[in-house]
């Protein structure tokens, strides 16, 4: 019943016009500013709800869509529709940002109302980048996710912000920016910005391998993978928990999104001739970044190389593709490869989340993330403990969490492609869970540390609240992923179906 | 669907969440009742179902409970595959975890003073602790009773994590968080291979289930794989052996043991349940399972007889030189481990299980006794300290005697049936590493005899407890504790000499259990043997008895009769008193290699490689520059009005000569 | 015979002069403005010259409107300077650098 | 010689402006210091009406009148319209920081206004003729305007040396003329471009005068390596007139450079291409390099006009209908935008103060939370992030030129502006992120506040709506 | 070659004479003397175009207002001529290396190449009765019309801007009001007597 309505265009602006409300309301009035921004996230995600419940998962056209003019002279559309592929990530943009809202209740003291309305519209801008079907209006909202997140972490960040939060911007910028020439490119090939036509746009290799390369800069920073990745430890650092749980949770999915929406199907062939950069990148991620996210010593810094390295699963899991297609003694793999890439995005969104609010909580009442500030925190909180174990667990890739089910799938299918390639994945096994449950042992167990950490209380009901929730995704998407792999099939089987094509 | 079966494996995990949720509420009894009832219930379900079994009325079951997903025609699912094997694995993982169950309400009744008076975690550590060990029942039964790869893997990670949490159970002690995490990774490093297994097999069969991969094997004998350049591997040979290495984490061989001593750091239940009876032989199991994949290669079976050879004896020497009680018993069982590895290796899966449902006895058993001389003695495990406890404790050291003469494979015990089993088909077989393996074992049998009864008379005879205030307040355990430890030795006398027959020569496991006819050294051995009598006739003429006998004897000389020979032996052979103290280095090795040699990596790779190349160097250093560029640019802004002028001129003579000239 | 050539070559000559006018002088602002009308005269000069072999007014028009314009420049110019040397007591062009960078 | 007077119609806006102007010249003798507000407010009417006249004389069809001096078209209106209200603003914000420097006199509007002529007659000059007398006309206002504050050693300093660069440039357009006039016979538009056409396209002496031409152009405009006056400029003169100078005259200099280049030398456009391109790349590296090292922040928003610059050459240079559109449309919009930067910068400023380092700009999110919004409203938008309308200028840019097979002079105007982004993140991040060295309240009048509020909010509003304008442009250039 | 082109030499060798003189004194009084010369012989070139009213306006114009304006700032600024000289030939190898460059490049494009007698005839002279003066008169008032008020605002921009910019009533400046000095008054008007501390 609502495929009809305009959803995708009430849950980008709803947000969008609410945070403007709340910025405009001020600080004047605390409570009321905090009550209206959590009431707008929730209508907010409610909205979304339909996206999921009125979808049609048996067909891989674009649904929901809406569609109207809006740079008439250069052909720029208001072009909105979502697949299998963007529908999970809008509805966990929209989750997460309600638990955003919440963590930042009490702990956010300088200018509130500011920094809630800062995360209402980067909700909107980030589900406005999931939906868009122009590619104008995409990288609109591509960019526009910048400014919010910029001041996020430039206002409310920790001592060495600017420096992050002004890396952060011109990283991404620069990724960004040559990106926009290869759209603009193609719009000259194909007359509009309809990314669905780029899709079916005939380019020759070259062509291919120069605009692979430019949406390459672009998603590569956003994902990130090595080398270009230096800017999200600083920024993880510096950002309030808020801004690190967007961050990890969806603007780095952003970048995952981009391959399969851009790269993939515009260009295959180039993404065919250079998927052996990507698959290596993506292992240096995991073992590169692996083996340095163990010696941090900071909890922020070690889950945002966590996130490096889990994402490289992502990009593995999209680019191994090609080398199954290619040998002929195995019919499928292809899917599960990159539906396992999917599957993490959308697992890691929930994992990294929580962990970030975990480090949250422990700042909010010690004012460090040193790790070697802490130990034994089990001993005068429980509950957390309980929860921040339970959360290493899945970030370590426990079965049964959803941490689990896309490292594996990715394993799965990259065996199909070569054994080294899964070898080298599968390390993530051990050193995952070596970075992690070594910052649990250290943070979490042993004796009481220091004054700090037994002057510490357990969470709060609205703390457990979260993390409970969070919890629950992670538990639900462990125990049962079927759902969720069911919405992608078609879009992806689609997707595949198109790229198996050669453009030349 | 038989809901019987969804019973057996939920009742645990009920029990667990409410005592894991509810502690606080339900209180102490409240949380030993809900854990207990529900692996009781699951215990007596699991011996119905074997009954059924062993009557002949219940048939295979293979079902689906419900499709975790379908990806890319991959149909991953949760179900239940319930045969003779698992039904044996379900009774004794329940029947020992339920005597663990009733023996720990004794042993944690103080857990209160194990933790400092002020830490939250020790409030309702109780309730915790019996949620965990139900939880692990669950695991282990999800583990034994899955009929697919994924399912196996779940269970199998599943029990890992339980056990992190129980090893790690008293979470102030900094050498419980240690062994705990060493466990995990050590662990981890066997599921690495254990994944790569799996997709191997997801990849070149096309399925996760035991049935239709199972059937797809045989005509997969011959594939090759291309693995290192052009070196190509027999694809059985590859997922064997992949398997194998996650069941040498997952059952501590060599070299992937160096968990399980630490491991014992845990409380004693525990170390009893899952580091004794049932998780460690998950490895056993999977490889028992798994035999219609290893029948077709002989390299695996290699691999797994020397690895299993391998740990039987090196491990079994360690702990000879062990002082700490329950770390004797933890050798013991990786020696026992390694046996049951042994037995695979040859083909003998049915020996291998019946080693395993022996030992699970018999060793739980011996741990609860330890546990048992433990709390008499306020926690203090180290054996020189002990001496003479039989005068104090008789239900512990009967018990704690038959346990011994069970794991020295003395005649009529039911370890002495598995373990000659054993020996004797080792002694058959013809694959490659055999006749490694037979010396191995053999002379494993002394020194398991040896270390048994060295902790034996140290604790149990001679003098007593050298501090007398120890002595003062040594006294038998409660009934809650000594129950079980009857409960158990029953069974670690009278099983061996009941079964034998129909596990390891009948027709128990067939179906179950594939043997290739040219591997089948039980049923060579079969011909020879003709019920428990015939065996221990049998096992009278071979050596190994003789050879437990002579560690006995040993062991009473050197510990009873004449303590100073132990020491005069440890300072003649000091090299050698050295290596088995130090175990052979492995932990220093491990520490040195993995441990520091990742860190430095990290360190390496993140200053030098993310903080100066690419950060300092790339990222600041093209901002650096463009600065520089831009101080030095704008000094051409000189502020002089002929030198603003001849930039005009020279970019109008510029311009000039570029189009009009040129 | 007098060429076009011949006025251009002479207008090439002032233009030139009146450049390395402006590259010589560093110190005195009016020999600049000078250095300008020169640059003025040979522009007259060209458009002079071209109107005469054109044969047509549309030249000298232009020179007509060209020296109405140089002389207001002048003007201002003058007026600028003497806002300045009140200012800075000098016109030296080296002194002029406050404004740099 | 018959003569008919020609119907004076169509320079009404101009005759109008010029009648103000002389209006406000003699009124303003007569009033006293307090009453000058008259004399502003004349002014601000007068810009007012001119655009309703502008309006109500406007026709769709191309008209040449006054024997071929003046054209009338779509394309003049339109920027006409932009100059009157862009300068209408300028004037209104520089309304009080004037008052407070006892610059608040006739005369500023009366030169302000001249120089509005001047553009206006830039705007719809058919002939060099033309074009010349009304750049002397904007640039005599414009010299004086820099020395208004006449006790000012930088304002004088920075007069002198735009008078000096702005005369040799003259003179070297004048030379380009002179050779363009020997070589076709005319210095009316239509008549050049045909000789131009007829002649061909590889004459020597046309493309000779063309350098000179384009040469005189990129003064105007302030390309490199013609922009050394501009940074001088900017920061000695005093803030209003920075503001008027940075603003419309960069619409000027749009119409120059299409009236010249493309009504003129169109058939040249290979040639023309090729210098801009030079120009182009030069002015946006450098300008955007240089800009980075500034401290004051009057020479750095020079340095970044002087990027600009670059883009608009850009689209000018793509020759194509759209790329004019996209010139068009970015010429306009970084008027609005630097009107509001200067705006800002004029707000914080007040009596023996001048807000002009960047560490004045420190902590204005905790002194007005709102201006700091609007202020980082205008820098995104001048670097070009979306969904600020500076985005969609750069884009529109970015188009026309990868659509003539420029796509290495796209990527080196996107990497420039990567550069350039650092430097506006810059006044974001003192205006955000660090504590205010100085808590004067802002002491800014209601319409000051409201007009820089709807400045700010246009850089929104306008990246949302980018057709608004971009339609005016593409309906003015012929090229919907 | 003929009296014209005699002429034309000779007025074009004082020209380039009196503009290097112009560039290279030291004194802008003489500078501007030369500067007045050369505006003297360009306008004798100017008649030999056939521009008469051009030349004359020159003169006048040129010569009788702006020259004269220049001298008369010249004068009024007190400049101290000693000092300009410094680095006069340090930059002279410059100035003329670009000023050549230049011309050469001027010179290859206006050179007989393009600008000879071939392409372009000597136009016959004009007649007898042409005048000069009337015909650009009747083109100024009626075609450049536009053009010409044009002109007439900028005069009017220079008037404005000259006057703005010099005219000043000085402060500083002290000067005597007879009217006050009249009405001074005994006593306070003319000594106040302070008191004051002895100083230690």
């Amino acid at each position: 019943m609502f495929a009809d309505w305009p959803i995708l265009s009430l849950t980008i602006w709803l947000p969008i016009i609410g945070g403007v409300l709340v910025l405009a309301s001020g600080d004047k009035s605390v409570n009321a500013t905090r009550w209206t921004a959590l009431a707008i996230s929730i209508l907010t995600f409610v909205a979304s709800l339909p996206l999921y419940s009125s979808f049609n998962s048996s067909t891989a056209e674009m649904q929901f869509v809406e569609r109207a003019p809006w740079i008439t002279l250069f052909n720029i559309e208001y072009y909105l529709g979502i697949d299998g592929i963007s529908m999970p990530l809008i509805l966990l943009t929209t989750f997460i940002t309600v638990f955003v809202i919440i963590a930042a209740w009490e702990v956010i003291q300088y200018k509130p109302a500011s920094y809630l309305a800062a995360f209402l519209i980067m909700e909107g801008v980030m589900v406005g980048v999931f939906s868009a079907l122009d590619a104008m209006l995409f990288y609109v909202f591509w960019e526009a996710m910048l400014i919010p997140m910029f001041l996020i972490i430039g206002v409310w960040g920790g001592p060495n912000r600017v420096y992050a939060t002004i890396k952060f911007f011109l990283y991404t910028f620069f990724g960004s920016v040559f990106m926009l020439v290869a759209l603009i490119y193609m719009y000259f090939q194909s007359g509009s910005f309809d990314i669905l036509a780029f899709h079916d746009l005939k380019l020759g290799l070259s062509e291919q391998i120069l605009i692979f390369i430019a949406f390459l800069l672009a998603f590569a920073v956003k994902v990130p993978m090595w080398p270009v990745h230096t800017w999200l430890p600083d920024a993880h650092v510096e950002a309030p928990t808020g801004g690190s749980v967007i961050l990890a949770a969806i603007m780095l999915k952003i970048g995952g999104y981009g391959f399969l929406r851009f790269s993939l199907p515009i260009s295959p062939d180039a993404s065919h001739q250079l998927d052996w950069l990507i698959i290596s990148l993506s292992l240096i991620a995991v073992v590169y970044i692996g083996f340095v996210a163990l010696v941090q010593q900071d909890m922020k810094k070690l889950i945002a190389y966590s996130s490096i390295a889990h994402m490289g699963f992502v990009t593995l899991g999209f680019f191994i593709v090609f080398t199954i297609t290619a040998n002929p003694n195995i019919e499928t793999g292809a899917m599960l490869g990159v539906q396992g890439g999917m599957v993490q995005m959308v697992s890691h969104g929930f994992i990294s989340a929580a962990l970030f609010l975990c480090v949250g909580v422990l700042y909010d009442r010690v004012h460090s993330r040193d790790i070697s500030a802490y130990g034994g925190v089990v001993n005068t909180m429980p509950v957390f403990a309980g929860l921040m174990v339970f959360f290493a667990m899945a970030n370590a890739g426990l079965p049964g969490t959803s941490g689990f089910v896309g490292e594996f799938m990715v394993i799965l299918a990259s065996f199909r492609a070569d054994f080294w390639y899964a070898f080298l994945a599968a390390t993530t096994l051990i050193i995952g869970a070596a970075y992690t449950l070594w910052m649990v042992k250290r943070v979490v167990f042993g004796e009481v540390a220091n004054d700090n950490v037994a002057a510490l209380q357990d969470i709060s009901s609205r703390e457990l609240l979260i993390l409970g929730s969070l919890a629950l995704a992670v538990l639900m998407l462990g125990l049962w992923p079927g759902p969720l792999v069911e919405v992608m099939d078609a879009s992806i089987a689609n997707l595949l179906k198109h790229i198996a094509v050669s453009k030349l | 669907m038989e809901i019987l079966y969804l019973i057996i494996v939920l009742a645990p995990l009920l029990g667990a969440i409410v005592a894991g949720f509810w502690g606080a509420k339900i209180g102490r009894a409240g949380a030993h009742w809900v854990t207990s009832s529900g692996v009781g219930i699951s215990a007596l379900l699991s011996i119905y179902v074997l009954s059924g079994f062993i009557s002949g009325s219940r048939e295979l079951f293979n079902g689906t409970v419900y499709t975790w997903m379908v990806s890319d025609g991959l149909n991953m699912e949760v179900g239940f595959l319930v045969d003779r094997l698992t039904a044996v694995m379900m009774s004794v993982v329940t029947f020992v975890s339920f005597c663990i169950h009733i023996y720990t309400i004794g042993y944690m009744a103080h857990d209160e003073e194990n933790w400092p008076s002020d830490s939250l975690a020790g409030h309702n550590s109780y309730q915790r602790f019996f949620s965990y060990i139900s939880l692990f029942t669950f695991s282990m039964l999800m583990l034994v009773m899955s009929n697919n790869f994924l399912q196996l893997f779940f269970g199998w990670e599943a029990v890992g994590l339980v056990s992190y949490l129980l090893i790690g159970f008293w979470s102030v002690r900094p050498t419980a968080i240690f062994a705990n995490l060493k466990a995990f990774l050590v662990n981890r490093v066997g599921d690495f291979g254990f994944v790569l297994g799996i997709a191997a097999i997801a990849l070149y069969t096309g399925s996760l289930d035991y049935a239709e991969v199972f059937s797809r094997i045989p005509g997969l004998a011959d594939t090759q794989i291309q693995v290192f350049g052009n070196t190509s591997w027999s694809l059985t040979s590859v997922i064997g052996i992949l398997l194998f290495i996650g069941a040498m984490g997952k059952s501590a061989q060599v070299p992937l043991h160096v968990w399980l001593p630490d491991s014992m750091e845990g409380p004693t239940p525990i170390s009893a349940l899952i580091h004794a009876a049932t998780m460690v032989t998950a490895g056993v199991f999977m490889v028992a399972r798994m035999s219609p994949i290893y029948e077709f290669s002989e390299t695996a079976l290699s691999f797994v007889l020397v690895i299993g050879a391998t740990t039987a004896f090196f491990t079994g020497l360690i702990g000879v030189v062990q002082n700490d009680i329950k770390r004797v018993v933890a050798y013991s069982t990786l020696s026992q481990l390694g046996y049951m590895m042994v037995a695979l290796g040859v083909s003998a899966y049915a020996a291998g299980i019946f080693h395993l449902m022996t030992h699970a006895f018999f060793k739980a058993l011996l741990f609860l006794a330890a546990g048992s001389v433990i709390i008499g003695m306020h926690h203090d495990q180290d054996i020189r300290n002990m001496g003479g406890v039989r005068k104090y404790m008789p239900w512990t050291y009967w018990t704690s005697l038959i346990g011994s003469l069970a794991l020295i494979g003395f005649p009529g015990f039911s370890g002495f049936f598995s373990k000659d089993a054993i020996i004797e088909a080792v002694h058959h077989s013809h694959i490659a590493g055999s006749g490694y393996a037979y010396a191995a074992v053999l002379v494993g049998v002394f020194i398991t005899a040896l270390y048994s009864f060295r902790m034996f008379f140290l604790v149990f005879h001679g003098e007593g407890p050298r501090d007398s205030h120890a002595k003062h307040h040594l006294k038998e355990s409660p009934k809650v504790v000594t129950v079980p430890l009857v409960l158990l030795a029953i069974p670690s006398v009278g099983i061996g000499y009941l079964t034998m027959d129909t596990m390891l020569f009948g027709e128990w496991f067939d179906n179950v259990l594939f043997v290739l006819p040219q591997h089948d050294t039980l049923a060579e051995l079969g011909e020879h043997v003709h019920g428990p009598n015939s065996m221990i006739m049998h096992g009278l003429m071979g050596p190994a008895l003789y050879l437990a006998l002579a560690g006995l004897v040993v062991a009473w000389v050197i510990y009873t009769k004449k303590p100073g020979i132990a020491e005069i032996i440890k300072t003649r052979l000091e090299p050698l008193y050295r290596t088995l103290d130090k175990k052979y280095w492995f932990d220093e090795a491990y520490q040195f290699l993995f441990a520091g040699g990742s860190r430095g990596l990290g360190n390496a790779l993140w200053s030098k490689g993310d903080r100066f190349i690419i950060d300092t160097v790339i990222i600041n250093g093209s901002a650096r520059t463009v600065g520089r560029i831009a101080d030095w640019a704008r000094t051409v802004q000189t502020g002089y009005l002929f030198h603003y002028a001849i930039a005009m001129i020279l970019g109008l003579l510029l311009l000039l000569t570029w189009f009009v000239i040129a | 015979m007098l060429a076009l050539t011949d006025f251009l070559m002479l207008g090439a000559i002032l233009f030139s002069l009146s450049v390395a006018g402006i590259f010589l002088n560093r110190k005195n602002v009016i020999i600049l403005l000078m250095c300008i009308e020169l640059m003025l005269l040979a522009v007259n000069i060209n458009f002079v010259a071209f109107s005469h072999y054109h044969g047509d007014a549309v030249g000298q028009v232009f020179v007509f409107f060209i020296l109405t314009v140089a002389a207001a420049e002048a003007a201002i110019g003058l007026a600028i300077l003497v806002v300045l040397f009140r200012n800075r007591r000098t016109i030296n062009v080296e002194d002029l650098d406050a404004l740099k960078g | 010689m018959p003569f008919e007077m020609p119907s004076l119609i169509p320079v009404l806006p101009e005759l109008f402006i010029l009648t103000m102007t002389c209006v406000i010249l003699v009124v303003d003798l007569f009033l006293k210091d307090e009453q000058r507000v008259i004399s502003y407010g004349l002014a601000q009417v007068s810009l007012l009406l001119a655009v309703c006249i502008v309006y109500l004389t406007s026709s769709s069809e191309a008209e040449v009148i006054f024997y071929g001096s003046v054209i009338r078209d779509p394309m003049g209106d339109v920027l006409k319209v932009a100059v009157y209200l862009i300068s209408a603003g300028a004037f209104l914000y520089s309304k009080d920081y004037l008052l407070d420097r006892n610059l608040f006199k006739g005369e500023f509007y009366v030169l302000g206004l001249f120089a509005v002529l001047g553009m206006t007659v830039m705007v719809s000059a058919n002939g060099f003729l033309t074009v010349y007398l009304g750049l002397e006309l904007l640039a005599l206002s414009l010299y004086t305007l820099v020395a208004f504050d006449r006790d000012s050693i930088a304002g004088s300093e920075a007069a002198m040396k735009y008078f000096v660069l702005g005369a040799l440039a003259s003179g070297m357009l004048l030379y380009g003329i002179s050779m363009i006039y020997g070589a076709t016979g005319s210095i009316e538009f239509q008549p050049v471009a045909q000789a131009v056409a007829e002649t061909g396209m590889d004459n020597m002496v046309l493309v000779f005068g063309l350098v000179f031409v384009v040469i005189g152009l990129a003064f105007k405009f302030g390309a490199v390596p013609l922009h050394m006056w501009v940074p001088d400029v900017y920061h000695g003169a005093p803030t209003a007139v920075t503001l008027f100078i940075g603003s419309a005259p960069k619409i000027a200099a749009f119409a120059l450079a299409m009236r010249l280049l493309v009504n003129g030398l169109e058939p040249l456009h290979a040639d023309w291409q090729g210098m801009l391109v030079i120009l182009a790349v030069l002015s946006m590296a450098l300008g955007n390099v240089i800009a980075i090292a500034q401290t004051n922040i009057k020479r750095m928003l020079a340095y970044s006009t002087i990027s600009h610059v670059g883009f608009i050459l850009l689209g000018i240079l793509a020759g194509t209908s759209k790329g004019y559109t996209a010139a068009m449309f970015y010429s306009i919009v970084y008027a609005i935008m630097a009107l509001g930067g200067f705006g800002i910068v004029m707000l914080l400023s007040r009596r023996g103060f001048e807000a002009e380092n960047l560490d004045d700009y420190k902590g204005l999110h905790d002194r007005s939370p709102w201006f700091a919004a609007m202020m980082l409203l205008l820098m995104f938008s001048m670097a070009g992030v979306p969904p600020t309308v500076g985005f969609f200028a750069k884009m529109f840019v970015l188009e026309a030129v990868i659509s003539v097979n420029l796509l290495w002079l796209a990527l080196v105007g996107v990497f420039f502006s990567i550069i350039g982004v650092y430097y506006y993140l810059r006044i974001v991040k003192l205006m955000y992120f660090d504590k205010p060295v100085d808590n004067t309240p802002l002491t800014a009048g209601l319409d000051t506040r409201i007009a820089l509020s709807v400045n700010g909010l246009m850089m929104l509003a306008l990246g949302m709506f980018p057709a608004a304008i971009l339609s005016l442009c593409a309906a003015a250039i012929g090229s919907a | 070659m003929t009296f014209e082109l005699f002429v034309f030499y000779v007025f074009a060798a004082i020209l380039v004479f009196a503009a290097t003189m112009v560039i290279t004194r030291k004194n802008p009084v003489h500078s501007a003397l030369f500067l007045v010369l050369a505006f003297f012989t360009s306008a004798g070139i100017w008649l030999l175009a056939e521009a008469e009213f051009l030349a004359i306006v020159l003169v006048l114009v040129y010569v009788g207002a702006v020259m004269v304006l220049f001298l008369f700032v010249v004068m009024m600024l007190d400049i101290d001529i000693a000092t300009m000289r410094a680095g006069f030939v340090k930059n002279l190898p410059l100035a003329i290396l670009i000023a050549v460059a230049m011309l050469v490049e001027i010179f290859l494009v206006v050179g007989s190449g393009n600008f000879g007698l071939d392409q372009f005839a000597a136009p016959s002279p004009l007649p007898s009765d042409y005048n000069n003066t009337a015909s650009l008169g009747s083109v100024l008032y009626t075609e450049y019309m536009y053009p010409f008020e044009i002109a007439a605002v900028i005069l009017l921009v220079a008037i404005i801007a000259a006057i703005g910019l010099t005219m000043r009533k000085r402060p500083e400046t002290k000067y005597q009001d007879p009217s006050k000095q009249v009405r001074v008054k005994k006593g306070d008007d003319r000594i106040s007597v302070l008191k004051m501390d002895a100083e230690d």
